[in-house]
């Protein structure tokens, strides 16, 4: 059965005075199709919606076009004005005739106003209705690590009342990070306390993630616990794998196998200075200490933190004499100026400089020697310690675990694409979230940040219970789709799975929940399988073909 | 967990402002977007795009979807030209009193059909279209140009339009908003470049801030050379103006990557053109952006020091002193354009929200947490913090805050709904 | 193209014939690729000033002659075929429509599996005598630039690459790891008799003896 | 040949710059028709090709810059289709009929323009070489 099509047209209140709009309605009450054309010269008004609405109903219309303004304004309300009018909301399409035509151009557009129209009716001939329906979804998370984010993820997801599972690959909580806590300011075990007490949060140590199916609301995932499988089922995955550091002594070290062993004691790591700081039965106190970071890894954030930490430290406990050696003190995390400020002011000595200080063993001490920018001269400052630079990477685990899920990394191999609509928690699949050190160099500030809105983003999904979608909106055809695959390998979403529909042969499924209608896969599909209600290959030649029309 | 009736007010309809209301919209309560002036999008709003040949990761983009988002949410009520009065009450049951400014155009009527603009008698026109980005992309009547505020007798914009949106009648509204808990986002103000007076900003029409270079890339596209006949324009960016100083203790976060990517844009645009540098510790950290700083660092200039003082000579070009570090002397260099990278400063009003609000600045002047690690609880129960009104963030961070505060909300306000059942 | 477009010159109704099965997967002629080259030679035609009229249809295999059948109408009314299935299936079809020119309009090259998306790497040269189950599955005759039988060639360069082709693994290397995590490394010291490729018939023709 | 160029605008970004150029009252050629589309990814090379049958003199495919891609991988993809697109053209003998794939951002509307005059150029450019 032919389409109705109602064309409604808005002139802004008199506002596109360069088109004509009594000749231009009547050339398109012309087109194949157009039962009606009406002039309403406020539909972004209530009144005018209402109208509209009378219209659709009085000429018993089953496909609209809306000449107007940018549908990016307005699509939104007159879907909904076809609702109440009992059409679905996808039955609508717009012609831009404000901001791409009337505005754009200088003279008579009229002509070009029409034929905007006339794409739109083409298209809007082929339009179909998308139902929506209510899937259910599964309420548990999983949440991968076992560290200060991952904990944290946990503990918060029971309090907005999701249960949880804490899966670690060692044999207790935080083991890596017991080591930091003080460095960053928090309290591990009393937080590993809350979450041993907690009842909605399940923990499984010693485990590891070996296969992750499915899409948002229903991953199947297999983790492997001390040879034994278990198979769970999510409805949304946090990754909260941290970071790991490594003691970078660059190139400029280069020791004697007998001089190495005396200077090992003497080059440490963050972690271990913090350890010393804190131990009362430190036998020497080191007289001078030489900080070294920011040279060769783009992190500086955590190491100079750490640096201003550990120095205020060490000069309050031991009174020692502090040089830190960097070429930017990396400042942009709460409160770090301040810090940095008073670490000065206690006459802790930085000297910035742009290439890696040398560093030899001399006499039992260490000396480092580097060009100070501000002196622009040599300098060597021997020391009885030496807090060596430290450089971030992702754990180990983190690719693999990418790949198990199929989300992307960043260049350094940590979590997150560069992708600015990704930031700050989401990764392109959905209900995979990234939180803490393993999307990056992150402040505890920042790291608590983002398992709020992790956590947020997931009670928003989950809490109900059901999801509710636009059901079948992309599908692919049972009868074309020869399961070549293309479109499974191509979704950057991860939204397309083997199935069979109606026990039928192996097709791609397009799994509504995960599907963020991009049109990639119907574009590629070699069989042209796969139709994309709105953005069907027909609707889009049916454009096309208005230009030739006229 | 009943928290469909529940109202939360969120103050500043920046960035972090729209990004709270989102969150809360979607977890089903309503939510007042109570905005000072007559668009909402904030600073962010007005942002550049300073992609190269490839996405510099600005994020400034992003605050568009974000708007519209919000704008269209049927959950989030806007209330625009609107500032607090008062606020009585406490977590769970805040009466919050309102002020609207009238804007004498109603934006829900105004369609933007241009024809009040063309019968307005006054030069400038009094009654104009907002910044293209704006939203909503309601018309603007300025009192102090229309005639018919300085006692004169003038229809005509009245009587042409067509949707009948222009009441001149409309005096301030008050109203008394009934919420559960309040979010303040209201952000930050550019730091004033004139207070640096030796810089010669405001003096020199060649001293330009960062943000009015934003602004130029985002109405122009690209940057008019400030002399026309000269081959190559010599162009000099000047790093933590407003920050890390004597009264800002504290790093603004954002100045470095922009004027990098500003830098980056302008040698994208015309790589003719000579840029410099001038900094004391460039903050590299951040997402793909030590990436992009290795990339430029052959093609840029970069110097260690900021510049103290900045000369126009009588052929208009600038003369900036600086204390070249290496070489331990003072140095010149003459540039066509200097570009002072302002950083964000505590608005100016925080004091006045503090006092109705009953929360505390913290010294720097941004408001203060109640506790360290906790970015976005105050020292008052229900009132929440997001955004850079508590201290300096960038579009991302800014985003992530903004949820972070939504998802306290909740929190606090389904455990007070409990409390109160259980007792 | 250019071979196509002269083969096609004569015509001025032709029939576009895809494959729904290998050569669909293949991207080389499914719906997507006919509707392709149907429009490149509409356009090409129309850029000559002439005109040309396109049928497009698709076989679900088209190395199927009941398949092929389905076609009947379609061909009887077009001055010639071109199919872009693989070379099977452009026999069958000439066989079947014998008074029709059937032209090719793929070049069937390998056997092959998809390594990721949009890449299809050589994996078996269907040589009829195969012994991958002594080379750890991996087949040195496809895979090694030179097809050597027994072992690599000597020009392995660092990291286990081909010599010829620095982007590709040596097969060699490869067989000798998958070797090594079967603890089969024994077989490496197996020597192999030349093949003996004529233990194919051209054509070749495989009977299944399954009913 | 009716001279019409068609745009295929990602509804992320070119289609809302394109808005945000008329808001701005910046003119570009009349002739251009935008068909708006959920991500650059979405058009295929059959598209472009069937624009130019229909008679359009030229074909642009606007999307997010890259890095941007709301879809991660679809402003690459139509790279990559407008390319093979331009071989096949080349392939028949066809030039001065541009397919040509531009990025931009939503906020860049000056970016839109530049691309629709470039092209309108290269069009001109052709057919005066002719």
């Amino acid at each position: 059965m032919e389409a109705k099509i109602g064309v409604f047209l808005c002139n802004c209140g008199g506002g596109m005075k360069n088109i004509d709009f009594d000749a231009a309605g009547a050339k398109v009450a012309k087109i194949r199709g157009v039962a009606c054309v009406d002039l309403i010269s406020d539909l972004c008004l209530e009144e005018g919606r209402e109208k509209m609405a009378a219209g659709i109903r009085a000429e018993n219309l089953d496909r609209v076009v809306v000449a107007a303004c940018s549908p990016e304004f307005k699509e939104h309300v007159l879907g909904q004005v076809l609702e109440n009018a009992g059409l679905d909301g996808h039955l609508l399409c717009m012609a831009n005739i404000r901001e791409q035509c009337s505005w754009a151009h200088e003279g008579d557009v009229t002509e070009k106003a029409v034929e905007l129209m006339n794409m739109a009716v083409n298209k809007a001939r082929l339009l179909q209705p998308v139902e929506k329906q209510d899937i259910a979804v599964d309420r548990e998370v999983l949440v991968v690590g076992g560290g200060f984010s991952a904990v944290a993820s946990a503990l918060q997801f029971s309090r907005v009342g999701l249960r949880s599972t804490l899966l670690e690959k060692e044999v207790v909580l935080g083991t890596a990070t017991r080591e930091l806590e003080g460095l960053h300011g928090f309290d591990i075990c009393s937080m590993i306390d809350a979450v041993e007490g907690d009842t909605n949060i399940e923990i499984l140590t010693s485990g590891r993630m070996t296969t992750a199916k499915g899409t948002i609301g229903d991953f199947t995932v297999t983790i492997t616990k001390e040879g034994e499988e278990i198979s769970r089922k999510y409805g949304a995955i946090v990754l909260a794998t941290g970071y790991r550091t490594e003691l970078a002594l660059g190139s400029g070290l280069e020791l004697r196998a007998d001089e190495e062993a005396i200077s090992r004691a003497k080059i440490v790591s963050q972690e271990q200075l913090f350890g010393m700081l804190n131990d009362p039965f430190i036998d020497t106190k080191p007289k001078t200490i030489g900080f070294v970071f920011g040279f060769s890894d783009e992190n500086s954030r955590f190491p100079t933190l750490a640096t201003l930490n550990n120095a205020l430290a060490a000069k309050k406990e031991w009174d020692s004499e502090i040089y830190v050696f960097c070429k930017d003190v990396e400042v942009d995390s709460e409160g770090v100026e301040k810090l940095y400020r008073e670490a000065r002011e206690c006459g802790v000595v930085f000297l910035k400089c742009e290439v890696l200080p040398r560093i030899a063993v001399d006499n039992g001490r260490i000396a480092i020697e580097a060009e100070d920018v501000f002196l622009g001269e040599d300098t060597i400052v021997a020391c009885d310690l030496l807090v060596a630079e430290e450089l971030l990477f992702p754990t180990e685990g983190t690719a693999a675990l990418s790949s198990l899920l199929n989300i992307l990394l960043d260049s350094r191999g940590f979590y997150q694409d560069e992708n600015v609509h990704l930031y700050p928690v989401a990764s392109e699949k959905k209900g995979v979230f990234l939180v803490g050190g393993c999307r990056g160099d992150l402040d505890t500030g920042r790291v608590l940040t983002d398992i709020s809105s992790a956590v947020m983003s997931i009670d928003k999904l989950l809490l109900s219970g059901t999801i509710t979608v636009e059901i079948e909106r992309v599908k692919a055809d049972p009868q074309k789709c020869v399961a070549c695959l293309t479109c499974i390998r191509v979704c950057p979403h991860g939204a397309i799975q083997l199935g069979r529909v109606d026990g039928g042969k192996e097709i791609a499924v397009i799994v509504d929940l995960a599907c963020d209608a991009c049109g990639i896969c119907a574009a590629v599909c070699p069989a042209k399988a796969i139709d994309f209600q709105g953005y069907r290959d027909d609707q889009l030649l049916a454009q096309i073909e208005a230009i030739e029309e006229s | 967990m009943d928290l469909e009736n529940k109202c939360v007010l969120v103050v500043g309809s920046g960035i972090s402002g729209i990004a709270s209301a989102l969150e809360l919209g979607n977890a089903g309560l309503h939510v007042y977007l109570l905005e000072k002036e007559a668009a909402v999008g904030g600073h962010a709003a007005s942002f550049c795009c300073k992609a190269t040949d490839v996405c510099s990761g600005c994020s400034a983009c992003v605050v568009r979807d974000k708007i519209k988002e919000a704008v269209l949410h049927p959950q989030v009520r806007l209330l625009t030209n609107s500032t607090i009065r008062e606020l009585d009450g406490k977590l769970g049951d805040f009466r919050v009193e309102i002020t609207q400014q009238p804007r004498y155009i109603d934006e829900e009527r105004c369609i933007a059909c241009g024809l009040c603009t063309e019968v307005c008698p006054t030069e400038p026109k009094a009654i104009y279209p907002p910044a293209a980005e704006a939203t909503p992309f309601s018309y603007i009547l300025d009192e102090g140009l229309c005639v018919r505020f300085k006692g004169e007798k003038c229809d005509l914009c009245q009587e042409s339009c067509p949707t009948k949106a222009i009441q001149f009648e409309v005096k301030a509204k008050e109203q008394e908003l009934s919420v559960g808990a309040i979010i303040v986002a209201t952000g930050f103000d550019v730091f004033d470049a004139r207070e640096k007076g030796s810089l010669g900003y405001g003096r020199y029409p060649n001293v330009v801030t960062g943000l009015d270079l934003e602004r130029t890339f985002s109405r122009e596209g690209y940057l008019r050379p400030t002399v026309s006949n000269k081959e190559s324009q010599n162009i000099a960016f000047i790093q933590c103006i407003g920050s890390r100083d004597q009264g800002h203790g504290y790093c603004s976060h954002v100045c470095c990557k922009y004027a990098m990517k500003l830098a980056g844009l302008i040698k994208y645009q015309s790589p003719d053109t000579q840029v410099t540098i001038f900094y004391i510790d460039l903050q590299t950290a951040g997402k793909g952006f030590a990436q992009f700083h290795e990339e430029y660092k052959e093609s840029i200039r970069f110097v260690r020091g900021v510049p103290v003082e900045v000369l126009q000579d009588a052929s208009g070009e600038l003369e900036v002193k600086f204390e070249d570090v290496c070489q331990g002397k003072v140095c010149r260099d003459t540039f066509d354009l200097v570009v002072l990278s302002v950083g964000i400063s505590p608005r100016k009003d925080s004091w006045d929200l503090a006092r109705i609000l009953g929360i505390n600045l913290a010294d720097d002047g941004f408001f203060d947490i109640a506790e360290p690690l906790n970015s976005d609880e105050t020292n008052v129960d229900g009132i929440l913090l997001a955004g850079t009104c508590q201290g300096p963030r960038d579009i991302p961070d800014s985003i992530a805050h903004g949820i972070a505060a939504a998802s306290k909300v909740i929190h606090i306000l389904s455990e007070f709904a409990s409390r109160r059942t259980g007792s | 193209m250019e071979e196509i477009k002269q083969a096609m010159a004569l015509y001025k109704k032709v029939l576009v014939a895809g494959c729904g099965t290998c050569v669909t997967v293949c991207w080389a002629g499914g719906e997507k690729e006919v509707g392709i080259l149907a429009s490149q030679l509409r356009l090409a035609r129309s850029a000559e000033g002439s005109e040309i009229v396109t049928l497009e249809a698709i076989v679900e295999r088209q190395c199927e002659k009941e398949m092929v059948a389905e076609l009947k109408d379609k061909v009887t009314e077009v001055e010639a075929v071109l199919s872009l299935a693989c070379g099977s299936g452009v026999q069958v079809m000439a066989e079947l429509f014998e008074d029709k020119p059937v032209f090719p309009a793929v070049n069937t090259t390998f056997i092959g599996m998809p390594e990721k998306e949009g890449l299809w790497v050589e994996m078996c040269g269907a040589c009829g005598d195969c012994f991958l189950d002594r080379t750890g599955g991996i087949c040195p005759i496809v895979r090694c630039a030179k097809g050597l039988l027994n072992g690599p060639c000597g020009g392995t360069r660092k990291g286990g690459k081909c010599e010829i082709d620095p982007d590709k693994d040596c097969a060699w290397v490869l067989v000798y790891r998958r070797l090594e995590k079967q603890g089969r490394l024994d077989l490496m010291r197996q020597y192999y008799t030349p093949k003996n490729f004529r233990a194919v018939k051209r054509p070749g023709r495989v009977q299944a003896t399954k009913a | 040949m009716n001279g019409r160029i068609i745009a295929f605008c990602c509804e992320h970004s070119a289609y809302p710059a394109a808005d945000l150029a008329g808001k701005l009252g910046l003119h570009y050629p009349e002739t251009l028709r935008i068909i708006r589309v959920p991500c650059a990814g979405r058009v295929d090379v059959i598209h472009m090709l069937r624009a130019l049958e229909k008679g359009a003199s030229a074909v642009l495919v606007l999307g997010c810059e890259d890095g941007a891609c709301h879809h991660i991988t679809g402003n690459i993809r139509a790279r990559e289709r407008v390319k093979h697109c331009d071989m096949l053209l080349r392939e028949i003998g066809i030039d001065g009929r541009p397919v040509v794939m531009f990025n931009l951002s939503p906020n860049a509307p000056h970016k839109f323009v530049k691309a629709a005059n470039e092209i309108t150029k290269i069009i001109k450019e052709s057919r005066e070489a002719r």
